[in-house]
């Protein structure tokens, strides 16, 4: 039955519920390889008719068959790019390594250019006022909070000009504005009371 | 020096309409986010609010500045600045993630307004293009290019995702409001009276939303 | 939306406290407060109380409807009313939890009131359930949520909307023009 | 990136693909030359009229919906009569993710084929959707159901369960211990936890 292959693609996405697989590469080659056939086979059949007139019920199924293909391909990129793109508000500008190795290099492409087409936006923000949308993410509580640090940081510039060295296991009051993002990274980790 | 920060708000009042003070500005701003968190679509932009407001926090900013380290005020600033921050980044999070949910459909529907009636800000426009064209880009170079020739188009209309105007909606009255027609199986007419609150489809109300005759809760 | 975002707009209601600083006129963006005089009440948002309270800079006055006596006639209205009734205040809930939560000492009956606000809480949370799903049932293309504060929508958002969408969804399914080919699904 | 909005089927739907892939019984109306591979079951490269064999729907429907179409169908059994029954007797009782993990989303579907099954689709899954709605919400309200009782649920519902039970766990945890905390984002959490439990296989 055709359209099987692509279907592979999507239940491959549907499994991965939080991450994102490899990046599937022979599975696209394989369906386009099966829309080519589909097409191929139509051209025959509209070239040289086999009954008079000419039958064109399996060239419209083959039709269908393509179209098919075609949105399990597209839908398959775009559920990919929808994840590709939590990373940058969750990961920050620069992806993990190892996450990184699961993406196709177009799709590594489409992360450069989405960071940079954000960075320009935000810059704009209230006449140029700029304004980094990726941080500030919960309600704002107190200017200071208690946080442990989970892995040995090193150097943290504190707008006031104080510098801190960040080290596992450690804890220390720090401004929340200015720590907010490594506690989502994973970096730190907020003690609440 | 002392009440150097007192005349900031001043300045704003001395600004065309008399009731326009900070505290209304940011009031309104608030009530635009909770709109347009609730709102399936995208609602019309409120850059001169956030314009204004982020340039009353940067002069309130700059005031801080000639503070001394323990002024009380110093910290108390802060903390509301830090809160209305969160209130417009998160503003401008949800519209930006609607922009890139339903690009092609606000792009669209952008294209049929005049520059002044648009809902996007020139910023958010500009990201919104370069959105679709970096997804374009990406489906030819992988897909598209290697797929038989009929079949290479990028279909706009097939590809559109519209948001669902029909999905139900909490809101309160502000501006009482008659005759709101309802679809569904009885397709009552109800009135809405001033506080009242309802759960409602998002369609038939949209208007009175962009108005400001109701709120999104 | 999440609690601690609804939580953040009842941070702006106000509350009384007693400074134990002194200082004049402080103009916020959202408005002026103070002056502050050590030992006289004045009143300032929430968020700036639980702070100030936190640097032992000020005491809190418990809110006027914070008494276990009115607390109580109204959780009994409640019981006994089929609809909602309206609360003391729309944001009753988060502003008990914030001011008991960071002043208990200062809030005479402070447990008395948190189990009463407890129990009347879970009064409507269960009425609300009941009323949802007869809501569901009933086909009707509104609800009425007069009286419902921000904090209880919440908790039946989005599982209600959500729900409500795709009962339409459902409804509409059969009656879809027949034509050829369908792009949306092929 | 809180916005969540109710589940609508657009063309890169995961879900319609997948429900749009359930199989419907067909019958070949019209020769189909070249499409014998169709039918495992017969060497002939043409596909017979007459010859009965299960199409996915997203193939199934555009034969069907043509003025003169390419196949009649047959509903699956799970929306015909004697099943109807059952649900509409206490649809409560009814596994109905055992029946079809896509129940709705695939009803949805062949609600659309002009077929006499078809036309009593819509009212089925409204009286089933209804009656259910209210063990969905209490499965979703007491979390001390672990989410994996969610599988027992189709799509649909589990959609609804799952939200319901995110919100009630954040105002459990709002409940108990107020606003204000700072959690490490989602994908961030879950790329560490692999790569602790890529470590342990690694020394173990």
């Amino acid at each position: 039955m055709f359209g099987e292959k692509a279907l592979e693609l999507i239940k491959e996405l549907e499994r991965s519920a939080e991450g994102i697989p490899p990046f599937n590469d022979d599975g696209i080659r394989q369906v386009l390889e099966e829309m080519r056939i589909l097409c191929q086979a139509n051209f025959d059949d509209i070239e040289n008719p086999t009954t008079d007139p000419p039958n064109y019920s399996s060239v419209r199924v083959r039709h269908m068959a393509i179209s098919r293909n075609k949105r399990c391909i597209l839908a398959y990129l775009y559920n990919r790019l929808q994840k590709i793109r939590q990373m940058r508000w969750e990961f920050g500008s620069i992806l993990p390594p190892e996450i990184k190795s699961l993406l196709s290099e177009p799709e590594v492409q489409w992360f450069t250019s989405y960071s940079k087409a954000l960075a320009t936006y935000m810059r704009s923000i209230g006449d140029n006022y700029g304004l980094n949308l990726a941080t500030d993410v919960t309600p704002p509580k107190s200017l200071y909070i208690e946080v442990r640090c989970l892995v040995d940081y090193g150097k943290l510039d504190l707008e006031d000009g104080e510098v801190i060295f960040l080290k596992k296991n450690s804890q220390y009051l720090l401004p929340r504005a200015e720590c907010e993002g490594l506690v989502r990274q994973g970096v730190l980790q907020h003690v609440t009371s | 020096m002392d009440d150097s920060v007192a005349d900031v708000s001043e300045h704003l009042d001395s600004s065309d309409n008399e009731e326009f003070t900070p505290g209304k500005v940011l009031q309104d701003i608030e009530n635009a986010w909770l709109n347009e968190k609730f709102a399936p679509e995208i609602l019309p932009h409120q850059s001169e609010l956030v314009d204004c407001m982020l340039e009353q926090i940067s002069h309130m900013e700059e005031n801080m500045k000639k503070l001394k380290k323990g002024d009380i005020r110093l910290a108390i600033h802060k903390m509301e600045i830090d809160r209305i921050r969160f209130v417009i980044k998160s503003y401008l999070r949800t519209r930006l993630e609607k922009i890139e949910q339903y690009t092609i459909h606000i792009l669209s529907e952008d294209d049929k307004k005049s520059p002044e009636e648009s809902y996007l800000t020139p910023g958010e426009r500009k990201f919104a293009k370069e959105y679709l064209a970096n997804i374009e880009t990406l489906f030819r170079t992988v897909a598209l290019q290697h797929m038989p020739a009929n079949f290479q188009a990028f279909e706009v209309d097939k590809l559109t995702v519209k948001p669902n105007l029909n999905s139900h909606v909490f809101l309160r009255v502000n501006k009482p409001v008659q005759g709101i027609i309802v679809p569904g199986t009885t397709n009552d007419e109800i009135d809405l009276t001033a506080g009242a609150q309802r759960l409602i489809q998002y369609q038939p109300i949209a208007s009175l939303v962009k108005e400001g005759a109701v709120q999104l809760i | 939306m999440d609690p601690n975002e609804v939580e953040f707009l009842g941070e702006k209601q106000l509350v009384t406290i007693i400074p134990s600083f002194t200082f004049n006129q402080i103009h916020l963006i959202s408005g002026s407060i103070g002056p502050f005089r050590a030992g006289l009440p004045t009143q300032v948002p929430i968020w700036l109380a639980v702070n100030l309270k936190q640097q032992q800079k000020c005491r809190i006055v418990g809110q006027e409807w914070m008494d276990a006596k009115l607390l109580i006639d109204v959780k009994d209205e409640e019981k006994t009313s089929k609809f909602f009734t309206k609360m003391p205040s729309d944001h009753y809930m988060d502003e008990t939890l914030m001011l008991l939560g960071v002043a208990p000492e200062d809030i005479p009956q402070a447990e008395e009131i948190r189990t009463i606000v407890k129990d009347l809480w879970d009064i409507r949370m269960s009425k609300l359930r009941t009323s949802v799903d007869a809501f569901m049932k009933s086909d009707s293309a509104f609800a009425k949520l007069d009286h419902l504060t921000p904090m209880e929508i919440n908790c039946i958002r989005p599982s209600l909307p959500h729900a409500l969408d795709q009962r339409d969804r459902i409804q509409t399914c059969g009656s879809r023009p027949r034509d050829s080919q369908d792009t949306q699904r092929s | 990136m809180s916005l969540c909005h109710s589940y609508m089927p657009n063309y890169f739907s995961i879900d319609d693909i997948l429900s749009s892939q359930e199989r419907v019984s067909c019958k070949i109306e019209v020769k189909l030359p070249g499409l014998g591979y169709l039918d495992v079951s017969s060497e002939s490269p043409d596909l017979q009229s007459g010859t009965k064999l299960d199409l996915p729907h997203w193939l199934a429907y555009p034969m069907n919906s043509r003025t003169h179409p390419f196949v009649s169908i047959e509903v699956p059994k799970i929306y015909k009569e004697a099943y109807r029954e059952i649900l509409t007797a206490d649809a409560c009782a009814v596994a109905l993710n055992k029946w079809s993990c896509y129940f709705y989303e695939f009803g949805i579907h062949l609600a659309q084929y002009e077929h006499s099954d078809c036309n009593l689709i819509q009212d089925l899954l409204l009286q089933a959707f209804k009656s259910r709605f209210r063990l969905v919400m209490d499965w979703a309200h007491n979390t001390g159901t672990d989410p994996t009782v969610g599988l027992q649920l189709p799509i649909l519902e589990r959609k609804l369960f799952l939200t319901g039970r995110k919100s009630r766990c954040l105002l459990i945890s709002w409940l108990k211990e107020g606003g204000g905390s700072i959690e490490t984002s989602e994908m961030v959490a879950n790329h560490k936890k692999r790569k602790r439990a890529e470590l342990e296989d690694e020394n173990t």
